[in-house]
């Protein structure tokens, strides 16, 4: 079956001992499971627990998620911890493989950030839509904004925009959580402030929060999900046929179309969307 | 003050230990309690000091009720002495400490009892140190130096030596001189002690 | 192993370094945990004697109950109180949600069977004959009190080191009704679970060494204390 | 409000609900946190009994870190045998990390102090008489270590009660070292944290319900199994 | 078994108890130790009984020292009697069950000195919350029962009732009928007992 054929044609030792299990028992537990570091949106908005079966059954491989912050995710794959990961924080990504830490790096799918605000705040209004003017306006206005703080990939963009914006965030209106994105949209909720989210997790924290979306669109805001299996020189303990399955299987058609899928029927409208090469 | 028990009666969980106990003692008096091992004595003692509650009958103190003034006048001596987390001579003074404040003439006091005793020499030992019989002489040090107008020792001198059995005679009839005194010892010890006895009731 | 080596020198740096924020990180949660710890011994211990004492049906159910709770999820705790404190909740009139209040609240919750617990085991043994004898040497109710306090120092000690241990030690319930604001609500475990999330390991490790020592050169100091005397 | 009635609710759907994967993650929090009481009180138990007998210098020190030792930090824990059992750590080849054996070790290191400390403080106290009495009836080494235990049963179901909630109540160190994995490594507690942190509060709550409602019976159990003929 | 001591001296933390203690105990009698409160009776029973260290000197069992096989042949009844957290059948039963399986002799050896010192009816009573003279009751019940070859009594009678003293009595003389038994009791009862002394020794 594909399996056998996949673990035969590679040489590493550790798929050896799998061939061996591949032959006498093709069952899934049986074959080297993978470490999949990825950040807490794909897990939090339920992508992951939506697509991984299908990829479990088709190549009888367990998958072990992760979810942590693209900071950590990173720095797992650094140390060879995990055997690939799902991230978004496009630049760090490149910076990473030029490092030599990973292969090669994937585009998989995207979705954009959006900023939350209060229900019925003025502060943000048509005129501050682009990304820069809406941080400008917070921080004059000193409207409180809670930022992530924890060096995830939308902690990573926030602070390029500030960046871009020219501005320093510091005094009690930034509020730094150093949370997921959850906790963070629930502080946002809480403290009646601002704050930057992936559009996924903040649609699905969207029936018991109080925020709307107060501006988007910005292609500044554009949130590139990515792919890198590690390099295998990391760890001897890397599962590198597992990395390739994985890669190859969410860039195919099955794994692309089921992204464009989820949450259509909930939500209304695509997480979501598929731009796997 | 004066003491009436009537029809007394104790069951432990409906196992009896003593029935409708009748009793006077009288201020000014010392009475002797015998009786077998389990016969009630202790627990005689401990419903009269108000440590435990009687199942039927009653206990008079000048004709009222056992109360917080009462239970102010009245000590009992248990039978497996208690030393407090404390030195010898805190342990004895410590009555004296929950009244007013400490003076001299309440040092001297507790002094000169230590040494009526002789246990001035383990003044600064951790009480819980002692031997057995040192130890009855502290609880006694300590109940004596309380003053109070019912004493009930339970086997006071179990454990004690000849000589200190006779130091504690002196005592008690030291403390008869002031009237109005009562004292109530519990003793299987057939021969000493007998003489302070005004009179001995039998469990 | 090269992390734990890093911690350590990390430690001594964090220390010396006058970084402010982490002065003002170990200050703060000191503040918190003794805040609860005290208000916890304040109601843990009268009613660890009370119910330690006194014979009342249920008494084994009652002392179960408590064990449980002296296993209270930090997690649970927090999610409550912070549906109590919300906004949108019961409380939220009081805007105490990621304050310091919301913090020792939770804590207070977390540690207070603790303290119970262990006042209450030591009573239910020891206890009664230690009554009788102050009630025998003319104690008034107050002074009762204080002769039980006195002669279980010990075992009082040992129960707030314990719920202070605890208290300072817990992750899950202050980070959720504190929010680990930084510079407001970052506590040591905060800081160290978030150090940890960034993949910051020496740092995490570096305050941890910070913590432990800092519980240990506390409970010298309350040992010495109650020492006195004592075998 | 709302969330906690709704709690009480869903415990019960999740209880009824035939819902295999919570059944699972139930079963599998209790498998962990049991295994690792049982190999504390393995290890702390003689240590408690031992150091509590015996006189040796620095035993008020050796007190006190114990002390300490009972609030060790989850996150600190975690994060150690995390760098331990990590690919790249120096115990990497086992390929541990995130793995039952990891939590079970976690939580070991956690529990351990626990019971070792409540044992010490009782032995200290009241071993001595106990096992000056063993002696004097004429026992054998082991004899008499049956013997401290009959005699200090009371104690030792308290240790152990009091290790079985820390663990099945932690979350900090099982969340680093177990990762929350579906399917494999999700207990109670890192499944409420999880579900806090995607707004599910009736559900997390409904799993503290369960997970106290737990911890209670185990211990009336226990309770039952130690209590003859004792007061 | 024969005793020896030669000059034993206790401290503690340098507080001396007693110095250059030499004494014979020979199998076969009955020896009875007396003295005053704190003049370290119990410490000696204990450094017999190998519950305590001696500072210096020696004590000798048939010339050899303590040792595992010196452990099982004697046996030390407490001053304070300990009662273990089982019913008086159980706490008494107890010194059998560590030997070997119980059997229907056991059970009948139990029952009849229970019967001697009328325990019988406390059998399925938990220990501790007997009555002081019944605890030592219990203790010495336990103590006998075990067949010592070295027997020491601290003040056993010190809590019990004129009946049982006798009792004691004759159980002890019943022991001494078995040769080679050697049985030690301090007392400060200056009446009763001293019958039983083949020599008493004072400290
Ligand atoms: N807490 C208790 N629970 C059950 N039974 C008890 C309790 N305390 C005492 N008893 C029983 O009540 C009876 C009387 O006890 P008490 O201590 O009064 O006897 P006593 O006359 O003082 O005996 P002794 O001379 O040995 O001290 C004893 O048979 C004892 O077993
Ligand atoms: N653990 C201890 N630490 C310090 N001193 C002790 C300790 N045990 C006993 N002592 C002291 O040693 C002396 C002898 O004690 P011991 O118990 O042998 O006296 P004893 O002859 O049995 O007296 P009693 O007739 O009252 O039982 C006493 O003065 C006692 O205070
Ligand atoms: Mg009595
Ligand atoms: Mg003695």
């Amino acid at each position: 079956s594909e399996s056998t054929k996949k673990s035969t044609s590679n040489d590493n030792n550790s798929s050896k001992k799998e061939e061996i299990n591949s032959n006498n028992d093709k069952s899934a537990k049986e074959k080297k499971s993978i470490i999949l570091a990825t950040t807490t949106s794909t897990e939090n908005s339920g992508l992951l627990d939506y697509i991984i079966p299908n990829f479990e059954e088709k190549y009888g491989r367990e998958v072990k998620v992760i979810a942590v912050g693209t900071g950590k995710a990173l720095t797992m794959g650094e140390n060879g911890e995990a055997d690939v990961l799902l991230v978004h924080a496009k630049s760090s990504e490149e910076a990473f493989v030029e490092a030599g830490h990973g292969i090669k790096r994937y585009d998989v799918m995207y979705n954009d950030f959006v900023f939350l605000g209060p229900k019925e705040q003025t502060l943000i209004d048509e005129e501050s839509s682009s990304a820069v003017k809406v941080l400008t306006k917070i921080a004059e206005e000193k409207g409180t904004f809670v930022s992530r703080g924890d060096d995830s990939g939308t902690h990573k963009k926030e602070l390029s925009l500030w960046e871009d914006s020219g501005i320093k965030p510091e005094g009690d209106w930034y509020v730094s959580a150093g949370k997921g994105m959850g906790d963070t949209i629930t502080m946002a909720d809480e403290m009646e402030g601002y704050t930057l989210s992936d559009r996924a997790t903040y649609l699905s924290r969207m029936k018991d929060v109080d925020l709307e979306i107060v501006a988007e669109g910005d292609e500044l805001l554009f949130n590139q999900y990515g792919v890198i299996p590690v390099n295998p020189e990391k760890s001897d303990m890397i599962n590198k046929n597992g990395a390739e399955e994985f890669v190859e299987w969410i860039l195919g058609d099955t794994c692309q179309s089921m992204i464009e899928e989820f949450g259509k029927e909930k939500f209304g409208q695509s997480l979501f969307v598929p731009n796997g090469k | 003050m004066n003491l009436t028990i009537c029809k007394l009666t104790k069951y432990y969980n409906n196992q009896l230990v003593f029935k409708n106990i009748d009793m006077i003692m009288e201020a000014g008096n010392v009475y002797g309690l015998k009786g077998d091992n389990g016969s009630g004595k202790s627990t005689l003692f401990r419903i009269i000091a108000g440590l435990e509650k009687q199942t039927f009958g009653e206990v008079l103190y000048n004709k009222k009720k056992f109360d917080n003034t009462v239970q102010r006048k009245i000590t009992y001596m248990h039978q497996k002495p208690y030393m407090m987390k404390k030195t010898v001579f805190k342990n004895i003074l410590y009555p004296l400490t929950i009244r007013n404040k400490i003076d001299e003439k309440d040092i001297k006091k507790t002094y000169k009892i230590m040494e009526e005793l002789d246990l001035y020499k383990f003044k600064d030992k951790k009480a819980w140190n002692l031997s057995g019989g040192e130890m009855q002489k502290v609880s006694l040090a300590r109940a004596i130096i309380f003053e109070p107008e019912i004493l009930l020792m339970d086997e006071p001198t179990a454990h004690m030596d000849k000589k200190t059995v006779e130091t504690i005679e002196k005592m008690v009839i030291k403390r008869q001189r002031k009237n109005k005194m009562l004292t109530a010892i519990i003793t299987h010890d057939t021969k000493s002690l007998d003489r302070l006895f005004d009179r001995v009731y039998y469990l | 192993m090269k992390y734990i080596l890093e911690g350590f020198f990390e430690a001594f740096k964090l220390i010396l370094s006058c970084d402010t924020e982490v002065y003002q990180i170990i200050g703060f949660s000191l503040l918190v945990s003794m805040t609860s710890t005290i208000i916890s011994s304040i109601i843990g211990i009268p009613i660890g004697f009370f119910t330690g004492l006194h014979n009342f049906k249920f008494k084994d159910y009652y002392s179960r109950i408590l064990f449980t709770m002296m296993g209270l999820p930090p997690v649970v705790i927090g999610l409550l109180v912070a549906l109590f404190l919300a906004r949108r909740g019961p409380l939220g009139s009081f805007q105490l949600m990621y304050t310091p209040i919301a913090m020792i609240i939770a804590q207070t919750i977390l540690v207070t069977p603790i303290i119970t617990g262990n006042i209450f085991n030591y009573t239910k043994e020891h206890g009664p004959i230690i009554y009788e004898v102050s009630k025998t040497l003319g104690c008034e109710f107050w002074q009762r009190v204080i002769f039980l306090f006195q002669e279980m120092r010990i075992i009082i000690f040992i129960g707030m080191a314990q719920g202070f241990g605890r208290a300072i030690s817990e992750v899950g319930a202050i980070m959720i009704v504190g929010g680990n604001i930084k510079g407001h609500t970052r506590v040591m475990t905060t800081f160290i679970a978030m150090n940890n999330s960034m993949g910051n390991y020496g740092i995490s490790i570096a305050m941890g060494i910070v913590l432990l020592t800092i519980s240990f050169f506390l409970n010298t100091l309350m040992y010495r204390l109650i020492e006195r005397d004592i075998k």
